[in-house]
Parts: structure tokens; sequence; C-alpha cells
């Protein structure tokens, strides 16, 4: 059924925006003032505020996952190297050549779009679980490199990387990163919305749920599919500089495989194939573990020798919560969200 | 003009269709939309400005091709901006016309054509050029048909084929050797002429053509505006057949007179939604619209999942008290009013929006009556349904409810300007300036419906001390048993199809022992239901023989009969193995049962009915749409109630 | 020149632990066409219980073994049953997941159970080296190759002549031809994942007597997609195969790469490898290829 | 009927056209040639291999042996979405519709080809790519005008009926605005109505469209009715081209038919 009565599209933009009724339009604004009064209520609290910038920072980079393995169906195993590749992309080029933030940010985002790409091309050959398993290497792979090129990364000492910083205005602080962050979030948000929409976005749908007929009716796959993945990477590597930038200090564990599995539980919690769910599943993953520690916190520390306990219970629990979601919310979070609104929008009836 | 709504403006001198429509264009100009149709997927809207344009060159072109003062077209398709375009050009050209029901057997549409001397066809589309292509040697007036669908067209050659825009672009052409041509011609048209003809259902089985006056389509609209206004900003959605008189009242005459805007849906599958999405402010329909809706929320609420069938049925009651209070002109008690907005703000106020009422203010029936407990529905919804009284020949309308005088048992009081009295036979009259000119050619008729000025109506009626008027039935439909005990079918039917899964019931009993029923149930509604009592069937015939949906129906007679007066219950009922269909004769095409034919027709049945039968084996021969016929071989089952 | 060959017998030697973790892999993936995470931490479990049984209860060693596997099918057949079932019928990368979380809820579980100390089996093989050729190889070595290959071989044996094992090889073949022949598809794939869980145990149990038992034995988990990809997701030779060509590689790499790399290309030259088999062979050395219907 | 509908010249040939799989023969020397403007059918009984001359008519399957020529250009090596970029379209005998996209992504998609604004304006969603957008809804849905199906364009495509999805599929392949279009088996599974409407939908995109028609269809009345010419595939040999007259009257097709089990196969 369709959205409320009384509202009438008389042009084909209308029909196509993405906020319809006035409704949602006024709930867009109260969200937008919510988001841009937090840190000003939270002032108080870096941790609350570090919390928040590492959900912002995090939701660009499952969205560039989502567009890849949730939309176009390429499952990536490496997405956590790939944001290595943009925040060592970023640091290098800020701290050898002393570009710009700005310009580190967007470069960073253009060699992991190119890495990417590079990682992509197997999937011309591959499909399903054998590309993954190709993605899977892709993370060794880079890994490798971090670890060994340390004239570039660090190595295993980490890259030390100036904040960033606009004009002469330095984000040095979890409260200042966070505007800087959010501007990042809301924009990365709307373009991938954008994209789903329209042409390319419609392309990926289309070698996700049936290549063939895709390409019968005139998608080039191979095309399609690096652009996917360049898209993504792109994605993965902004969100990776604008890590680099916010932490001071990467190390190539930063960027491991876990990395790569907690996005991926991210999109898959959220809802493949959604970008309201990659949001939602973003905040789940990174607030899951905060929830965990704070509740162990106390108990470890009235029971110090408890501690390492802990820390292999909230591994184990973890697991159990990713299990126990893909067992009974198998669609995601945006699917039962869209269900809840169903239930309201067809109330009293079912359909 | 005495008949002038106070809100246009008293003095304006536009007194006839055309007139109207150049005083909305002169007024709003491109500033307000006066059409609106769903086309290619969105709304495309039509200023006044525009619609005039439209007018005056299709009725420009008409004229180029031949089209002479009292000349007459018939249009015949969906409701289309087109359609009203010609009804208009036509009268700007000091013409008229007469809309023709799609559905109508070709013998109907070759006599409303040739009767009505028809010189120009509006035909939709190829289904409906090919309609009268085949039939042209039996239409001898015919100079053009224009279509303005122009899908598949394109292998047509034939010479008296015309698309609608080409004859527009003519009339384009004409007004360059003819200026201010249509100017004048409309300034020609008076108030008196004939805007329009509507057919009426005859005695012959052939209809009537009733002529309407510019003068009774314009007082009409005017003095129903006066007890249900209308405003300029009012949105109504055109989805009846415009043949009927009830969608001329309100989509053209109203809609003029009040320079609403008219919507037009996309296409009969998508008008429901297409009525949601524009949320009407205004709406007339017939019985059987309001009783589909009805049907379909029970349906669906019957579907939904138990918290909600819950709540609605927590609600319902409190709703139906609420109309209860309403309709006895009461203040409900605060307490109760709480309660009663709690519902409201629960339920109603989402299946309003879920119907597409959001925005609804006039709501009418009319047509025939409505069953008090659809009534009571809608009013629990909040939406003051209204009935709506009168004939084709007084313009639609002779009475109404006010609004807060709503009894669903009468048919509220006369609208201004008309006079309604009893006659001594017991038949309802009545008089104004909407009583129309006369049947088309046919003067006897005429002289036999209007006497002295009086519309004689053929409803057996009374009036009520507060002067409400109340309609029985037909005279000749309201009958008696043997032993005198008189009753109305059509009240008993109407109960009967407020069941959802009753779709059509004849009732018959006149000089017999008691009442028997003759039911056809809704194969969609019932089908359903035994999907989910996991019964099989295979056939409309088959599931109306199965034991459980008797017992089914029967249950629903019981709950009916305990609302009848003891001696006027019903006794029997089959479950006629087909649907009452008008393709067979059995309906009007606006859905009322021609009782009399079924009667006829089924006479076996209700003999066999009579006699005691337990069950009466049937040989039917059914007929299909594409012209195949197969017997039907079938036992029904009589049930006693 | 002895240092090669030590190496490449070591390298063999990993190789044939690899191979006995690709089978149960393959296994489970040709069965229930699922991508098995938790196959390391399978591993890990078999190790632990394994070692636990012979410290702490101080059971015979070949007991403990027996024990331990049945334990390990108990465990494959549980996971099965609560966390696979239901997800029949969701997306690959779902089913991916829930074994990455099942990986997780195991390592946790371990850890809380059995700390992240090292520990090590008691001598159970005698330290004597074996020589061939002039070449020193522990004896727990040639057990382990020994056990391995013995495995194998009983797999191989048990796929082609016991009725559930062809009654599997049917199933991995054609869903529903093997349930129109009144195959349970359901016990299959119970006994799919048990299996997995066994041969995996049995892996365990060898590597932690060579290695000792710690968490980190999980990392054997990933060493074997390069395997398997070698070989073909699909096919159990393969497997094999590409399990020995894995651990051969592996040593190799420790060898030549390492020195010009500062170590650690141990880690990444299966890998490496396996992108450049991919790009020749899409589906492995023996992997059926899908023909695309329309 | 408009005159000249048909031309003279070949738009689409087959030459020796042979196509196997790990040795079983699905096509053996095939030949045809179809003009432009042309309703051309293709029967014969199932697994003779109409679709698999479909398959390679666009490029799904490459031939072992022979060619495909379009409009005088070899198409046989091209890949599909070449093909489809020169104006081939086609719909499936089993349903190919993205089950999970609403009727207009559907059809949108059919545009893909038509669309030409890059990726930077549509991640921005303005300038050309939101002008682009609106003029391509717009042929969408006079496409969806033409084939009666304004009431479900926003409806997820895996909810409707299997006629209205046949109906769909036809759809996205209009929006292609191929120069010919493939049908496979367009009305199988319909009920009467539902196949009338759908034969007055070919008829009318082969003559108001000018479209060119290939037809793989079993309602031998139908083929009958609405083809110019036809060819019989027969154990992937072609036996017989021509009108439905020659067809009907010609001795091998009688004689590979005679056992057919439903007898009707030239009857009306």
């Amino acid at each position: 059924m369709a959205i409320k009565c009384g509202v009438y599209k008389t042009t084909y933009e209308e029909d196509e925006a993405i906020w319809q009724t006035r409704v949602s339009k006024f709930w867009i604004g109260v969200l937008i003032v919510a988001l841009l009064a937090f840190p000003f209520v939270f002032q108080g609290s870096k941790y609350l505020l570090h919390i928040a910038d590492t959900v912002l920072i995090s939701i660009i980079a499952a969205l560039g996952l989502n567009l890849l393995t949730g939309f176009t169906g390429q499952i990536s195993l490496g997405h956590g190297a790939f944001i290595g590749v943009g925040a060592y992309a970023s640091g290098y080029l800020m701290n050898q050549f002393g570009i710009p933030f700005i310009g580190c940010l967007v470069l960073a985002g253009f060699i992991t779009a190119v890495v990417g790409m590079i990682f992509g091309i197997p999937s011309l050959r591959l499909k399903g679980l054998y590309l993954a398993i190709a993605t899977l290497a892709a993370q060794v792979i880079l890994e490798f490199i971090f670890i060994r090129s340390r004239g570039v990364t660090g190595g295993s000492q980490g890259l030390l990387i100036s904040p960033a910083s606009i004009a002469g205005f330095q984000f040095d602080s979890e409260f200042k990163f966070y505007f800087l962050a959010l501007f990042f979030a809301v924009l990365a948000i709307l373009i991938a919305k954008n994209i789903v929409r329209t042409k390319p976005g419609r392309a990926f749908m289309a070698i996700r749920d049936r290549y063939i007929s895709a390409e019968i009716i005139g998608v080039p796959l191979f095309q399609y599919k690096l652009i996917a993945f360049g898209i993504s990477s792109f994605f993965a590597g902004v969100s990776g500089s604008l890590w680099a930038h916010y932490i001071g200090i990467i190390t190539p564990e930063h960027f491991n495989v876990m990395v790569s599995i907690q996005y991926l539980s991210m999109i898959i919690i959220g809802g493949l194939g959604s970008i309201y769910g990659t949001i939602l599943g973003t905040i789940f993953i990174v607030l899951l573990p905060e929830i965990l520690r704070a509740i162990s916190g106390p108990l470890s520390s009235s029971y110090p020798i408890l501690i390492d306990i802990f820390n292999a219970l909230r591994e184990g629990i973890f697991g159990l919560v990713i299990i126990l979601f893909l067992v009974f919310e198998p669609d995601g979070l945006a699917h039962r969200w869209k269900m809840i609104k169903n239930y309201w929008k067809l109330w009293p009836f079912s359909y | 003009m005495a008949y002038f709504s106070a809100d246009n403006g008293g003095d304006m001198a536009a007194d006839t269709f055309p007139k109207l429509l150049m005083e909305r264009a002169l007024q709003y100009g491109q500033k307000k939309t006066a059409l609106r149709e769903k086309d290619l997927g969105i709304w495309q809207s039509f200023s006044w400005q525009v619609y005039l344009e439209k007018v005056k060159y299709f009725s420009l072109g008409l004229v180029s091709i031949g089209f002479q003062h009292g000349d007459k077209i018939a249009v015949i398709g969906d409701n289309k901006p087109e359609w009203i375009i010609a009804e208009l050009a036509a009268q700007s050209a000091c013409g008229y016309g007469v809309g023709i029901y799609q559905d109508s057997i070709l013998k109907e549409i070759a006599h409303i054509i040739n009767h009505s001397e028809s010189k120009f066809v509006i035909a939709e589309d190829q289904e409906q050029v090919d309609k009268i292509l085949d039939m042209m040697d039996d239409l001898p007036n015919i100079k053009k048909i224009i279509y303005y669908d122009p899908k598949g067209m394109s292998k047509y050659e034939d010479e008296i084929l015309a698309h609608f825009p080409d004859i527009m672009a003519l009339g384009r052409e004409y007004e360059k050797d003819h200026p201010h041509l249509f100017e004048r011609n409309v300034e020609k048209t008076e108030e008196n002429d004939i805007a329009w003809i509507c057919t009426t259902s005859g005695t012959t089985g052939l209809p009537k053509l009733a002529m309407l006056t510019h003068k009774n389509l314009i007082s009409m609209a005017s003095n129903l505006g006066k007890f249900d206004p209308k405003y300029e900003s009012d949105d109504i959605v055109s989805f009846l057949p415009l043949p009927w008189v009830g969608e001329q009242m309100i989509a053209v005459a109203s809609g003029l007179l009040f320079g609403m805007t008219v919507n037009f849906p996309e296409s009969a599958e998508s008008a429901q939604s297409d009525l949601r999405e524009i949320g009407p402010h205004v709406m007339f329909s017939p019985p059987r619209v309001w009783e589909n809706l009805c049907a379909s929320v029970q349906v669906k609420v019957m579907d939904a999942s138990w918290l909600k069938r819950l709540v609605f049925n927590a609600a319902l009651p409190i709703g139906d008290k609420w109309s209860d209070y309403k309709f006895a002109k009461k203040q409900p008690p605060f307490f109760f009013k709480i309660i009663y907005y709690l519902a409201y703000y629960a339920v109603f106020k989402a299946l309003k929006d879920r119907l597409g009422f959001t925005n609804i203010r006039s709501a009418t029936t009319g047509g025939a009556a409505l069953g008090p407990d659809t009534f009571k529905f809608f009013h629990a919804l909040g939406i003051s349904l209204k009935q709506i009284y009168g004939q084709t020949e007084i313009a639609g309308i002779s009475c109404v409810h006010r609004d807060n005088d709503i009894n669903p048992d009468t048919m509220g009081e006369p609208i201004p300007e008309t006079e309604m009295k009893i006659s001594e036979t017991g038949e309802i009259l009545s008089r104004s300036p909407a009583v129309f000119a006369g049947y088309y050619k046919q003067p006897e008729e005429t002289a036999k419906t209007v006497i002295d000025g009086w519309l004689h109506s053929g409803d057996a009626g009374y009036l009520t001390p507060e002067g409400h008027i109340v309609v029985i039935d037909r005279i000749k439909d309201v009958m008696s048993l043997i032993d005198g005990v008189k009753f109305s079918p059509q009240f008993i039917e109407n109960k009967l199809k407020f069941s959802p899964y009753i779709k059509e019931a004849v009732t018959i009993g006149h000089n017999r022992d008691f009442i028997i029923a003759m039911i056809s149930i809704d194969f969609g509604i019932v089908g359903n239901w035994a999907e989910r009592h996991r019964i099989n069937f295979t056939t409309y015939t088959d599931l109306s023989s199965k034991p459980e949906v008797i017992d089914l129906i029967q249950a629903e007679a019981e709950k009916i009969n305990k609302g009848l007066p003891e001696n006027a219950r019903i006794r029997r009922f089959v479950l006629l193995y087909k649907e009452l269909d008008a393709d067979d004769d059995e309906l009007t095409r606006t859905g009322k049962v021609r009782r009399h034919y079924v009667e006829e027709k089924y006479s076996e049945i209700i003999e066999g009915m009579y006699a005691g039968l337990d069950s009466i084996k049937i040989d039917a021969v059914i007929k299909f749409q594409d012209g195949k016929t197969s017997t039907i071989h079938t036992v029904m089952a009589v049930r006693k109630v | 020149m002895e240092h090669v060959a030590q190496s490449l017998i070591s390298g063999i030697v990993v190789g044939s632990i690899y191979a006995l973790v690709a089978l149960g892999f393959v296994l489970i993936y040709k069965s229930t066409a699922v991508i098995n995470f938790a196959q390391g931490e399978l591993l890990m479990f078999g190790a632990y219980i394994c070692l636990t049984l012979v410290t702490v209860m101080k059971l015979p060693f070949i007991v403990s073994f027996v024990v331990t596997l049945l334990a390990a099918a108990m465990l494959g057949f549980l996971l099965e049953r609560l966390f696979l079932r239901p997800m029949i019928g969701e997306p690959i990368i779902s089913v991916i997941m829930l074994t990455i979380g099942l990986a997780s809820l195991m390592q946790g579980f371990i850890h809380v159970i059995w700390g992240s100390d090292t520990m090590v089996f008691p001598a159970i093989f005698s330290q004597e080296p074996l020589r061939f050729a002039g070449i020193a190889i522990s004896q727990v070595y040639v057990y382990s190759v020994a056990a391995a290959v013995i495995c194998l071989l009983l797999f191989n044996l048990y796929f082609r002549f016991s009725s559930s094992g062809i009654a599997m090889r049917a199933v991995a073949n054609d869903q529903q031809a093997a349930q129109a022949m009144g195959i349970s598809i359901s016990k299959i794939f119970a006994i799919a994942w048990a299996i997995a869980a066994i041969v995996a145990g049995i892996g365990g149990i060898l590597i932690g007597n060579i290695n000792g038992v710690n968490t980190s034995l999980s990392s054997f988990g990933l060493k074997v997609f390069p395997a398997v990809i070698l070989g073909g997701l699909d096919s159990i030779p393969g497997a094999i195969l590409g399990g020995f060509i894995i651990g051969i590689l592996e040593a190799l790499s420790g060898i030549y790469l390492d020195p010009l790399f500062e170590g650690g290309t141990k880690e990444v030259v299966p890998f490496i490898v396996l992108v450049i088999i991919l790009m020749i062979k899409p589906y492995g050395l023996f992997g059926t290829e899908e023909i695309e219907k329309i | 009927m408009v005159k000249n509908r048909v031309g003279d010249e070949a738009i689409l040939k087959g030459e020796e056209i042979t196509l196997s799989f790990g040795g079983i023969s699905a096509l053996m020397g095939v030949n045809f040639s179809v003009k432009k403007g042309e309703v051309f059918s293709i029967i014969g009984p199932n697994g003779a291999g109409k679709s698999s001359l479909y398959n390679v008519i666009n490029g799904f399957y490459h031939p072992q042996r022979g060619r495909v020529i379009f409009k005088g250009q070899e198409i046989t090596h091209m890949k599909p979405y070449e093909i489809a970029r020169l104006g081939i379209a086609r719909s499936f005998q089993n349903i190919e519709l993205f089950k999970h996209m609403s009727v207009l992504e559907n059809m949108m998609l059919g545009r893909h080809i038509h669309i030409k604004y890059g990726l930077f304006s549509s991640m921005l969603y303005f300038g050309p790519g939101r002008k682009e957008e609106v003029i391509h809804r717009k042929r969408v849905e006079d496409i969806i005008d033409f084939l009666e199906i304004e009431h479900i364009r926003k409806k997820q495509v895996g909810t409707l009926s299997y006629g209205l999805q046949k109906r769909v599929e036809m759809a996205r392949a209009l929006c292609l605005e191929p120069e010919i279009l493939l049908l496979d088996e367009p009305m199988a599974g319909m009920n009467l109505e539902e196949t009338e409407d759908m034969c007055r939908f070919i008829v009318d995109v082969n003559t108001e469209w000018g479209m060119t028609v290939l037809l793989i269809e079993h309602d031998m009345g139908v083929v009958m009715d609405m083809s110019d010419r036809l060819m019989v595939l027969d154990f992937g040999e072609s036996i017989a081209e021509g009108t439905p007259e020659e067809v009907q009257k010609n001795e091998k097709v009688a004689t590979a038919y005679l056992g057919d089990s439903d007898g009707v196969f030239l009857g009306r």
C-alpha cells in the first residue's frame, strides 16, 4: 500500500524523491538537529563522543561494503585491508608531501579504489565462494604488505599521523572531529542512496539477482563489478583516511581480518542491500563490545584475576550474538524495521 | 438567478455550462487546476485556462466537420478528461449529447445512437471503435467516430475515423477563418436548452433518454450545494460511469459550478488506489460502492493478525454506539466521547486513510437505499455519510440528509426550491426547477411521468413528522404475503447483502405463504473463507453447493432474521449456482436487481422451494463473455431457516 | 641441503594435517554448500579435549584419542543441529557469517576454559629420531603423516563403500535426486559435520603433539582456504593434494623467500599462489565448473 | 494493415549454425533469414533447439560453427551485452525477471543501454542524471501504458501472477527499443483472455512500432495466424522455412509430426 492518503505526484521528480511526505521530511529535520546537538549535550564525555566518531567513520566503510556485497552480491573478506590502504595512503601523503587533509582524503579514496579494482579483477571469472576466498587472499596479502613495507607504513611500530585540518582549523579532539565525521558520513549516505536508486545501482542489483539476464539486457558484467569494487573501496579509503587522522597512530592490527569480519557482520546484521540497515548494523556492531565491556568492566575490576576470562567471554558473546541474530533475524535490522513500519502502515489490516 | 449559490458571486449571469466554463477560466486562469488525470504514472494537471482552450478547439473542430446547432454526440468510454471536454464542446456548439455505458450490449448502444440521432460518436479506444464499426450498417446517422486513445489504431484506414487531437487541430485552423465563433456560440446557449441526455432503464428493456436542461443541472447542483457545501479547493475523483446522472451531477455540474478539481484515475483496476492518492473531499456513489468498501474492510480485518482483529473488534461497537448517538441527535456523555476518540485514533483514523477518506467532507450515497448497518459503519469512522434521493428525471436529486440530521431509515429532506408530496396512492411526487424537459421523442412517456409539473417517482413512501421522506420501495415492488403482511423485499435484501459473504440476494413472497430468498455468494470472499477452512472447490457453482458454505450462509440468515418482524422473516433459501449478472439481464447496468426478470428466470427453483423440496436439480445453460455456452448440472440444497 | 630436506619434511607433515582439515572442509561444502570458517576451531577443540584427557584425566593416549573423536563427532552433530539447520535457504553470505560467529563463540569458550597459555602433550612418541638417507626425522612426524594418510585412506574407503558414504556422495551430486531416492538430507548434513569435526580433531591432536596446544591453532582454519581452493572446493582428492602442496609451499617459501622479506612469507605465499591459480583455473585444479543455463 | 510493413532485406541471418554441449548436438547447421518488419516464428517439439537458437542469437552461447549476421554485421562471437546494444532484445521461456525489484525498476534496467549519464551525476543525482532519469521514466511509462500494466508498476515482480510476469518481461525487453524482439513462448501458461491480450500486443509492436518479431510458441493457432513466415526445427535441424501455408503443405513437416501425440500440430 502506498504511503499515505492524499499524497499524489504531479512530476516524476516527486515520484522518485527519497522522502515523499511532509511527515518524513519533518522527522529527517528533527534527526539532523539531534545529530548536530549531540556533541554539545555530551561534551563532557570523551568516551561517548569517541564512540559516536567511531560509528560515523565506520558507517562510511560499511556503506562501501554493502554496495559491493549487499547490492552487487560480491562477497568481500578483504574490506579491513582496503580501509588500511586508505589510512596508510592518507597518512603517507600528508607526512611525506604535506598535502592538505582534504587532498589526502580524496587521493586516499582514489588510491584505495584502484587497489580494490585490481583485487576485483578475479571477479571477472570467479563467483560466490571462490571470489570470497580471493578477497580473503587480498586481505592476507595487503596485511603482509602493511607489516613489511616499513618505509611507507612504519611496520608494526605504526605510523604517526597528524590530525585533520581544514583551512587552518584543527579537528584535534573528539568533539571537533565529530562534525567532520558527521559531514562525511551524511555525504556518504546520500551518495550511496543516490547510486542505488539510479543506473549503476540498478545494474548492481541486477548482477546480484540474475547476472545472466542482466548481461542480456545490456549490462556489461565485468565493467560493473569493477565499478562496484572501485566505489566500495573508495568508501573504504575515505573511511580509512578519516580514521587515520582521527586516531593519530595506525598499526597493521587496525586492519586485520577481524576488521573485515566485523564489517561483514555490520551489513549482515543491519541488512544486506539496505542503506538504512547499514547504519543500524554499524551502530549495533560498534556498540556491542562497548556494552559487553560496560557490563564486564565493574566485575573485572573487583576480580582482577578474571580479566582474561572476561575478555574471552566477550569474544564468545560477540560470536553468540551474531549467531542468534542470523538465526532469528536473518534479514537484518532493516527488515525488522520495515516490518514494524508496515505493521503501522497497514494497520488495522495486514495487506 | 435565484438558483445560484451565493458563494460564487450571485450576480454572475452564467446560466449554461459553457458560460460557466468561460467564467471559471476567467476567474482562475492558469492559477488553479481544473482537471487532473493520472496518466503515465503521474497526475497530469490542466488549468482552467487550458481546459477552456481544449473545449474551444474541440468544439470548433466539431463545427468544422459539420456539427450544427441542435446536433448530438454520443460518448462511450472510460472516464477521461476527453469525455467531459467532448460534452462541453458539444454544448458550446449549441448542441448536446448522450453518454453510453461501456458495458452495454450492442443492441442498446445502437438504439441509443439511433434514437438520439447522434451524428458524432466519441469512442475511447480500439475496443469501443470496433463496436461501433461493427454496427455501421445499422447506424445511418454517424458522420465521424472520434477516438482519444490511439493505441492500436494506426492500422485502421477507415475515413470515418478521426483522432481527438486532430479534431482539435482542425478547430484551431477553423478559428483563423472564423474568429470569435466559439464565444458567439457560447453566448447563444440558453438555460432552457438541453444540456445532456441521461439514459434511464425503460420498461421495455431499451433505455429511455431523459433530456436535462442547463437549468435543471445547474439549479440542482446549486441547491444541493446549499445543504451540502462544496468549495473550489475541493478534489473529486471521477470513477463512476459518466453516463450516470450521479456522475453528471457531481463531476460535471457541481465541478463547474463550484470550481472543484476533477481527478480521473489511470485505469479501472487502479481506481481504488488512485482515489486514495488524491484523497477526495467530496464523493457521491451508489450503495454498491459503499457496500463493497465496507465488505473489503471486513475481509481484510478477517485476514489480519489476531491483535489487529482484537483492536478492530473492540473499536467497532464503540463506533456503532457513536453513530447511534449521532442518529438520535443526542450528545454522547463526556466519558463516552473520550472512549470514542481513543477508538478513533486507534483504528478509525487509520481506516479512513486506508480507504482514501482522510480528507472526505461530503460523502453521499444515492441511486438506491443503503443498508442502515453500512450507514452506521461509515459514521463510526467519522465519515458523515448522507443519503441522497432522486431520479434521473429530476437531475438526480430531490432530497438529502442535512449534516446534523441524519437518519439512516429516511432519505432526508427536500433541497431548496424543491417541493415534495405523497399522492393519494402513496407515491412520492416532487417538483423543482430540476424536473427534466422530457424523454427524447417519447412525449407520451413524458406525459405519464410529469403531471402538472409534478414528477411521479414510482416509489411508495411517506413523510415523517420531521419532514423526512421515507421510501418504502418501488410501488410495484412492495409486497404482501397471502395473510396480508406487507414487506419490502429490498429491505430484507439489503440486510442480507450487509454480510460480506453475500453478494446479491433476491427475496420473494408476494401472495405467498412465506418469504424465501435466493442468494448468490461473493466468490472472492467465500472462496477465501473456504481456503482458510481447507474446503476444496473448483468453480462458483461448486463452491455454492458446499454444505459448509450453505451452513455459513444459514448462520448469516439466522442472524438477519432476528432483526426482522416475526411474521416477515426468511423461511427458506437457496444459494444460486451463478452470480447475478447485468450481461444476463438479471441486473441493471447500475447494479439493481431486475426482480421480475429474475423471478421468471428462476421460477423452477422458486416453485420448488415453495413446494417444500429439500433439493432442486438444475440443468442450466450459462453464457460466457466470449459467446460460448456451457450447460451446468447441479443440485441446489434448500435450507429452512 | 639437509636443512632443505628437513624443512620439506616438516612441510609434508604440516601439509598432511592441512589435508585432513581440508577434507572435513570440503566434505561440509560438498554436502551442505557451506563454507566453514570454524574448521580451525574444531581442530583446536580436538587438541584441547585430548590434551585434557591425557594430562588431567591421565587416560592412556589411545583411549583419549578415541574419546576425543567421539566428543568431536558429538560437537559437529550439535553445531549442525543447533545452528546450521535453521539457516537452510538463507543467502550464502549469512551462512558464512554464521560459521564466523561460531568460530568466535568457540574461541571465547575455549579461552575461558583453558586459558591462553601454551600447553604441551606429554611425550607420547619416542624422542629418538628416525634416520632416512642421512636425514633425521622425529618420530612424531612419521606417526603424524602415517596417521593422516591412514585417515585419508579410511575416509576414501568409507565414501566408496559404506552406505552412508555413498549416500553422502549422492547428496553432494544432486540433493533433489538423492532426496527422491529416499536419502535423508538432514541426516547426511549431520554426518558431514560430525566427520568434519572428527578429521579436524585428529588434525588437532597431531599438530598439538608437534607444536603444543594454544589458541593460535585456530589459524589452521584460515590456512585451509588456499588448500581447498587450489584443489577445487568440491573435490576431496583435490583438497588432500592441495593440503600437501600448501604445506610444502610454506616450507619452501620459509627457506627461499623469508630471507628476502624478513620472514613471515609462509603466511602470504599460499594466498598469492591461490590468486594466481584462480586467475588461471577459476574452479581450482579439480573443481567442477558450473554450466550456466537459462 | 500498413503497406510495405515487411522489407526485402534480411535483418537477421543464421548460416550453418552448429552448437553442441559435451558431444550432444543442440543445433546442426541451421540456416534461416528474417526479413525486416516481419513476424517470424520458430516451431518444433520440445528439445528441438529453439531456445538454444535464441541463446546463440543473443550471444549467450557461441556456436562451434556457423555465423549469425545482424544487419550485415557478424555478431556470432559478441558478448550478450554488446548484442543488446546493437538492438536485439528477448524474453525468456522461464521468466528471468529481477524478482525483488519493482516492475518500474525492472523496466528502467531495460533502459540501461540508453541511459547515458556518468557515475558522478548518479552519485549526486543532479544535472544530467536527474534529467535523464525523468526522460527514461517517461519512456518506460509509455510502454507501461502500451502493455496495460499501470496498476502494477510499483509492485514487486515476485508477487505478480505468472501471466503478468510474462507481460512485464516483454515490457522490459521493449524498453531496450530493440530492432528485433525475440519472444520465447510468451503465452505459455496463460488463460484465454491473457493470450488474446498478448497476441494483440505482439501485433501492435509489429505493426505500430515496426519491430521485427521472432516468436517461439507452441500454440499453433496463434503461430499460423500471426506469422509472416516460420521455420520448423526438429532435433536441431531446420526442416522447413516459409509462409504458414507453405509449411503446412510441406511433406517433411507432415512426416516429422505424423507421430506427434498432440495430433493437432498443424490443425487449427
